[in-house]
């Protein structure tokens, strides 16, 4: 399992975030197109992360629902950017070996003849390596 | 080891609303320090010329420390930026010509921080002795 | 030669008990120029000043050096002791052997040793020594407040009581400032107008004060105590003293599509206009840029109902000079720009605004004579959503500012308390970070608008608001219920943050003011000389050095005054002595001691010198201003050609303790 | 003029349509796109995270590209210009992320020259409004749109992150609109055309991209628009596949062509 | 070569003294041999036809002279100029005594002039050509051909590699170098940065004076205290190398100031733009601190 401790400082590493500029004013939430998706929302990333609670965003659908549409990164008034913290933290379950989101296999079921390639192409990115 | 009897001379320029200060805090709180830190009062850490720390090893000082407000805080709003910027460039240059860096030194140290006072000059002679004397700015026609 | 006379002193067993008195009184006499020396042990009590005296009269010393505490205590005491036995006081120097040598240093011998060689540098040092008299400069007894809002105003009427004469420039036609386009006023709701526009007739009766209204700041030169600023008095079109203020004028300008400032923009004025009914002064004034008269020379209506013969197409912009003994920079703010926040639709909807057009909007004489309407279609609103902190605790500053504006958090309340007051029927919600109330009966005030008045605070921020038809889908996260809301708004008010004005940054260069980052002024110091700028002479009144609410402002204004009463009090300014000083014969004239200077105290002049073939040459050399210099000696370091020297602390000085601490 | 071209893989495939007309426009604005040679897909989305390098190196390829031709790097698919901006902005701003793909970079190719995000990254629309101008696009209109009530739709791909995209204000973006107006249409402003369509999920949760395409359709239609233009493919894939045939949506480099009276040539085919 | 002909300047400025528009012409005169080249003031035109030169040797840089050449009564008197003639790299010289106000810019006219670089007489190029920063004119009345662009220089490469050496090869290489110096002051006496009324090193007060080298000591403090004086002034014009009898790279000690003052404070090249602020009069509240500014360079100090 992951070591809490090291999940936390490898994730703030990786996205580059420093969660302690978030003054939790909820604006990220405010504006999250996919909030009410998310069992965490964005700002409860931040301050998840920054306390060290990484564990239950871990186990959450929420870090699949995030749609990267960088609102909460636009509108932040602190430049905190939660979406890269979303981003740290699903690259640290699908980074494990056999844990990919979406599978090829998957694939085929889930689509029509009109998806365009770069759906596939960002779907895969996001949800498997 | 060879701690032997040789003490290193500091100068030690302090500014006049905040170091010397700190100093005489330092002091009322009998805080020691080694009595090779001599003391020069200027009004600015802005007022210390390149020219005066060169002076101080042409003469036998082994260190020079200067000491003013913390950035932001100086008495005349700005000298203590100059001085970061002067001293900045000053021993760049020195350690350019082969002097050592640790023979200089600037500290921001406010009127409250006498403990700070105290502590940096105890880090500070212990550095500048570990080094020994000055021998590449020394002159030989000021030699005791 | 110099006579020098050294006193060593005991401080009991301060110094005693580490330092052995007498081999430094002892140790030192021989030193260059020493005439006398001795110990004592006490000598700051009156017995030991005498001794002190009696040996300067005696030896007949040039010069003493006191072995004793910090100069930071007695220094002043030593120097009067000298003044009274006939030694210019500027003759002492103190070694500091009690704080920076006996106390902390544990034995005698070290002690000792460092005590000689800091009174052998202070020897050094008074040796090169020279006798300082400190400059005097007159004061004229005249005040310059720059901003006429309720801080220049209330900064004016208290110099202006002291018995002062003061003057208020003004940019716009009438002095009021924003507390005029404000209707109530926190925590006790009374209505701005009625406790504002007393004090600015008081202002424009009392004869100690002149209002230059539509005047703007030109130029300052001089320093503390004589200031000569030129004052641009903009054509305002309308000889002031013969308008009555009727305002036929007014009502009759064919002119009526000019958006209207006072308001906001939410409604509009004529070409001719006074910006409100209890302006002062109450004059008309022209705005040129809509004038038909003035654009095409066809009109003239305002000129033919005037029956006092106001109305003065031909008239200029005149330029006047003023000499001053102190400035007061009252300048005052402004809401910031709401572009870099559509999110919330401002530029997409009229039913957006900021907190201060909902003053207007409230107000009795605003654009709607104080019914709650929109902006958009004029219609009741039903659900009203405030936005708090609008650009304000941004740390992105291309967008907002760092600070916190303070004054928000209190009138947002004020607003959504006379909405619920007058209309129970409208909802209000207020979506807050953090809701700021420190001062007196401030969180009374707000827990008054959520407990007895039903406002909704929810702590969370809107995250994006959405006009669509008639309403305004606000957007928005409740954090305390972890729930992203969906509201459908009438009306969107935004507590946009506040920044100085802009004029502020051209007056700080002209007064050689330092600003801080956000270009409010700063202050000489942020704690104990809060309504002073560094610049000696000029002083703070209002949110022009920080956001401010009201009671605040006021104080301050006061205090501004006070300060500025105290130096016109004053028949003179005694300087201090220890200043730069520029030897003109070695001045390059190469700017780099301007450029460092904080005070602005080093100017330059053309000077004539004698050559050697018997021509003048005029050559350019700094001139320190011996009223503004404070004596940092930044100027010294920066000066390559060493022509620029600090008395009290010269070159030769430094160097010779330099000298003598390594000897 | 001529410029890099940067078309992506949905273009080649899916989204044909969306190449051809650009293709067409450009050459009727006399623009020369130069493709990328042998460019590789750009991944689809940006990958946040600062220790991904391998992900970002086929942006990098087709920068290193277009800088050494000196010319500006344009695309036209909304990801892919915002993967290859993000990606390039990187380079400039962050000095480790620089220094590892240089690094990589010199390992596949000895002439490989340092790169830290010189090249212009460019929207074909930036190039419109840009380099050839709104005014002279107008000029060149041969079949004015005029009558039709189109509402632009970016999207989140075009203009966020608003620090690094530097397209328009990302909360009131006119780009679209103000090439509406040139080719004589009439633009229809509604709120929710910046927001997202959904985008990847809806291979995942596609309810979810249902969802936020409504609002963006609902938005659009409620404002009057007849017609919707997109520069995304995966926008239009996701506003028709939840639109139900209501409202046409349609690249706007097909309502250029046809403005340009270019659409039916055979550039456009 | 020079692409511009002597022929070619005389011939501006005989025509500027005989319409009397310039009542004298700074320039450069032959002498006994071809590399035997002075700066000259010149005031008849015949002296300035048979005399005036511009070849491969005239490395000297003419802005200095202009200080002291101004103050004559002849200029004061009334509007009257003198013309100099200014390589690219000069007119940074000017300007920056321009800056200084040590020029009545309304007393000269300058002609820049395009410059190949300058040779010794070896017939080696000078350093300051081989590192050439610049080939465009800051600053002119009248421009001879065609102006240059600023240039990419390795200017600093010598610096980083002293830099990159140990303290005591650093000391090493400065000992060897500043021992030779014989306190001539040719360096101070051609620098365009000195031109002070009266030099700290000639003045008894300054607690500076020296005259005569007499220990290590003396010409380091010399050198670095110069350094100093013209730091954030020296536009790195290069005549203190050039002129230096005992060929000591006297440069790389303004270099070295340079190149930390670009690092730390951002790019400032004095005499680019008249009137700029120069990094040693300036700040702001996020500078690096002293600390900082040292131990970049070789290990063990």
């Amino acid at each position: 399992m992951h070591n809490k401790d090291n999940v936390t400082e490898r994730v703030l590493r990786i996205s580059g975030v420093n969660a302690r500029r978030c003054m939790k004013c909820g604006k990220c939430s405010a504006s999250c197109p996919s909030y009410d998706e998310m069992e965490y929302h964005p700002h409860q990333f931040v301050y998840m992360v920054e306390s060290g609670d990484v564990e239950p965003l871990l186990n959450s659908r929420s870090i699949y629902k995030c749609l990267t549409c960088f609102a909460c990164v636009d509108r932040c008034p602190r430049g905190v950017e939660p979406v890269k913290l979303v981003e740290a933290i699903r690259l640290e379950v699908i980074r494990e070996q056999g844990a990919n989101h979406l599978r090829a296999d998957d694939v085929p079921a889930k689509i029509d003849e009109d998806v365009p390639q770069q759906l596939l192409v960002s779907a895969f990115r996001k949800y498997a390596k | 080891m060879q701690v032997s009897e040789y003490k290193p001379r500091i100068v030690a320029f302090c500014c006049n609303w905040c170091s010397y200060a700190g100093a005489d805090l330092a002091g009322n709180n009998r805080l020691n320090y080694p009595a090779e830190v001599k003391i020069i009062r200027v009004p600015c850490s802005c007022r210390v010329n390149p020219s005066f720390v060169l002076r101080a090893f042409q003469r036998g000082a082994d260190g020079v420390i200067i000491c003013g407000c913390h950035p932001g805080d100086c008495h005349y709003t700005s000298g203590n930026y100059y001085t970061r910027r002067r001293m900045a460039m000053l021993f760049s240059m020195l350690e350019y010509l082969g002097i050592e860096k640790e023979r200089t030194r600037v500290e921001w140290v406010s009127a409250a921080e006498g403990a700070k006072f105290a502590a940096t000059m105890n880090d500070f002679v212990e550095t500048v002795a570990a080094l020994g004397e000055n021998k590449r700015l020394e002159d030989l026609r000021c030699k005791r | 030669m110099p006579r020098i006379g050294v006193f060593v002193c005991w401080c009991g067993s301060n110094i005693a008990g580490t330092v052995d008195v007498s081999t430094v009184s002892e140790a030192v006499k021989n030193e260059q120029g020493v005439v006398f020396s001795t110990n004592y042990q006490y000598m700051c009590s009156q017995s030991g000043q005498d001794i002190i005296k009696n040996a300067i009269r005696k030896h007949n010393l040039t010069g003493i050096v006191v072995c004793s505490c910090s100069p930071r205590m007695h220094e002043a005491t030593f120097r009067k002791t000298a003044a009274a036995a006939g030694l210019n006081p500027y003759m002492v120097e103190i070694a500091n052997i009690r704080e920076q040598c006996s106390w902390v240093h544990k034995d005698m011998l070290t002690g000792t040793q460092k005590a000689i060689v800091l009174t052998k540098a202070a020897i050094a040092k008074v040796n090169l020594n020279s006798p300082l008299t400190p400059g005097e400069s007159p004061v004229t007894k005249r005040a310059l407040v720059i901003g006429g809002g309720i801080a220049g105003i209330q900064t004016a009427l208290d110099i202006a009581d002291a018995g002062f004469p003061v003057d208020i420039v003004e940019t716009k036609p009438t002095i009021g400032g924003k507390m005029a386009q404000l209707d109530k006023t926190f925590p006790t709701l009374d209505c701005a107008a009625c406790i504002l526009t007393p004090k600015m007739v008081d202002a424009a009766q009392n004869d100690k004060i002149r209002i230059y209204s539509y005047s703007e700041v030109e130029e300052v030169n001089g320093f503390v105590g004589n200031f000569d600023v030129k004052i641009r008095r903009k054509a305002r079109y309308v000889k002031e003293e013969l308008c009555t203020g009727c305002g036929l004028c007014t009502e009759k300008c064919p002119q009526k599509k000019v958006p209207n400032e006072f308001n906001m923009g939410m409604d509009n004025r004529r070409a001719i206009y006074i910006p409100f009914a209890q302006a002062v002064p109450k004059v008309a004034t022209i705005d040129a840029d809509y004038c038909t008269m003035l654009k095409t020379g066809k009109c003239g209506v305002c000129s033919k109902v005037c029956t006092a013969g106001a109305i003065d197409y031909k008239q200029k912009d005149e330029i006047i000079t003023e000499r001053y003994g102190a400035i007061v920079a009252a300048t005052g703010f402004n809401p910031i720009s709401m572009d870099k926040f559509d999110e919330y639709a401002y530029s997409q909807s009229k039913d957006v605004i900021t907190s201060l057009e909902f003053e207007r909007l409230t107000n009795a004489a605003g654009p709607t004579a104080g019914k709650l309407l929109r902006p958009s279609d004029g219609k009741h609103p039903h659900t009203v959503v405030f936005v708090q902190c609008v650009g304000s605790r941004c740390a992105a500053a291309e967008k907002g500012k760092e600070y916190c504006s303070k004054i928000c958090c209190m009138y947002t309340a004020k607003h959504a308390m006379l909405i619920r007051d007058k209309y129970p029927d409208v909802e209000v919600y207020v979506f807050y970070i953090d809701v700021r109330t420190p001062g007196k009966n401030f969180d009374e005030f707000y827990r008054r608008a959520v407990e007895e008045y039903g406002v909704h605070y929810i702590k969370g921020m809107v995250g994006k608001v959405s006009p669509e038809g008639d309403v305004l889908k606000v957007q928005a996260s409740d954090l305390i219920a972890n729930k992203q809301l969906h509201i459908d708004a009438d009306l969107v008010v935004l507590a946009a943050a506040i920044e100085p004005d802009k004029s502020a940054r051209s007056l700080a260069t002209m007064l050689t003011a330092s600003m801080d980052t956000n270009d409010f002024f700063t202050e000489a110091h942020p704690k104990l000389r809060p309504v002073e700028s560094p610049t000696a002479g000029v002083f703070l009144s209002g949110a022009c050095q920080g956001p401010k609410d009201i009671p605040e402002t006021v104080s301050q204004a006061g205090a501004a005054a006070s300060k500025v009463i105290g130096l016109l009090a004053k028949d003179k300014l005694i300087g201090n002595p220890c200043i730069a000083h520029s030897d003109e014969m070695m001045c390059n004239g190469c700017s780099s001691c301007e450029r460092v200077c904080p005070y602005g105290a080093i100017t330059y002049v053309n000077k004539e010198f004698r050559m050697p073939d018997r021509t003048t040459l005029v050559r350019r050399v700094a001139s320190v201003n011996e009223a503004v210099c404070q004596g940092c000696g930044a100027c010294t370091v920066a000066c390559p050609s060493g022509a620029m020297d600090l008395r009290g602390f010269t070159a030769q000085q430094i160097m010779s303790e330099v000298d003598a601490i390594c000897k | 003029m001529k410029v890099s071209y940067f078309p992506g893989c949905t273009l080649k495939t899916t989204a044909k349509e969306l190449d051809a007309y650009t293709r067409a426009s450009a050459k009727a604005l006399g623009v020369t796109l130069e493709e990328i040679e042998n460019w590789q897909c750009c991944g689809g989305v940006f990958t946040t995270a600062n220790d991904e390098i391998a992900t970002k190196l086929s942006s990098i390829r087709a920068l290193t590209e277009a800088n050494a031709k000196e010319q500006p790097l344009v695309s036209v698919c909304s990801a892919c210009h915002n993967v290859i901006k993000q990606t390039n902005r990187a380079m400039q701003t962050d000095a480790d992320f620089a220094f590892r793909v240089n690094n990589y970079m010199r390992m596949q190719s000895d002439t490989y020259t340092e790169y830290h995000g010189e090249a212009r990254v460019m929207h074909f629309l930036e190039l419109l409004r840009d380099e050839i101008g709104f005014d002279k696009v107008a000029a060149a209109v041969k079949n004015s749109l005029k009558g039709k009530k189109i509402a632009a739709y970016y999207g989140c791909l075009l203009l966020r992150p608003g620090k690094t995209m530097q397209m328009d204000d990302v909360e009131n973006p006119r780009i679209i609109e103000d090439l509406i107006r040139a080719l004589g249409a009439e633009p229809v402003i509604y709120a929710s055309r910046n927001e997202c369509c959904g985008g990847y999920v809806a291979l995942d949760s596609p309810d979810s991209a249902a969802k936020q395409s409504r609002k963006v359709l609902d938005g659009a239609i409620s404002a009057g628009a007849d017609l919707i233009v997109t520069a995304c493919p995966l926008c239009r894939y996701n506003l028709i596949k939840n639109g139900k045939s209501d409202i046409p949506v349609v690249y706007f480099t097909e309502l250029l062509a046809e403005a340009l009276g270019v659409k039916e040539t055979e550039d456009a085919q | 070569m020079q692409a511009i002909s002597s022929r070619t300047l005389v011939d501006i400025a005989a025509k500027k003294l005989a319409s009397g528009e310039v009542s004298a012409v700074l320039g450069w005169k032959k002498g006994l041999f071809n590399y035997d080249v002075t700066p000259a003031v010149f005031t008849d035109e015949k002296d300035l036809a048979e005399n005036f030169v511009y070849t491969d040797f005239c490395a000297a840089n003419l802005s200095k002279y202009l200080v002291n050449e101004t103050k004559k009564p002849e200029y004061r008197a009334d509007n009257r100029k003198i013309l100099v003639f200014l390589k690219p790299c000069d007119t940074y010289s000017f300007n920056q005594l321009l800056t200084e106000h040590r020029i009545h810019r309304n007393r000269v006219y300058v002609v820049a002039v395009p410059c190949n670089g300058m040779i010794d007489l070896t017939g080696a190029p000078y350093e300051k050509c081989v590192n050439c920063k610049s080939k465009k004119a800051v600053v002119y009345d009248e421009l001879v051909g065609e102006n240059g662009e600023v240039i990419d220089s390795n200017r600093f490469d010598e610096v980083e590699r002293i830099e990159a050496m140990s303290a005591e090869e650093r000391f090493a290489f400065w000992q060897n170098e500043l021992s030779r110096c014989i306190r001539c002051n040719a360096c101070r006496n051609v620098c365009p940065a000195c031109t002070c009324e009266k030099c700290v090193f000639d003045n008894p007060a300054s607690g500076l004076e020296n005259k005569a080298i007499s220990d290590s000591f003396e010409e380091k403090m010399f050198h670095i205290i110069r350094a100093f004086h013209v730091a954030g002034r020296c536009t790195d014009c290069g005549e203190c190398s050039r002129v230096c009898p005992q060929h000591i790279p006297l440069h790389l000690l303004n270099r070295k100031l340079i190149k930390d003052m670009n690092e730390a404070y951002g790019e400032y090249q004095a005499g680019a733009v008249e009137g700029s602020r120069a990094p040693l009069v300036n700040y702001s509240e996020n500078d690096i601190e002293p600390a900082e500014a040292v131990g970049k360079g070789g290990n063990n100090a």
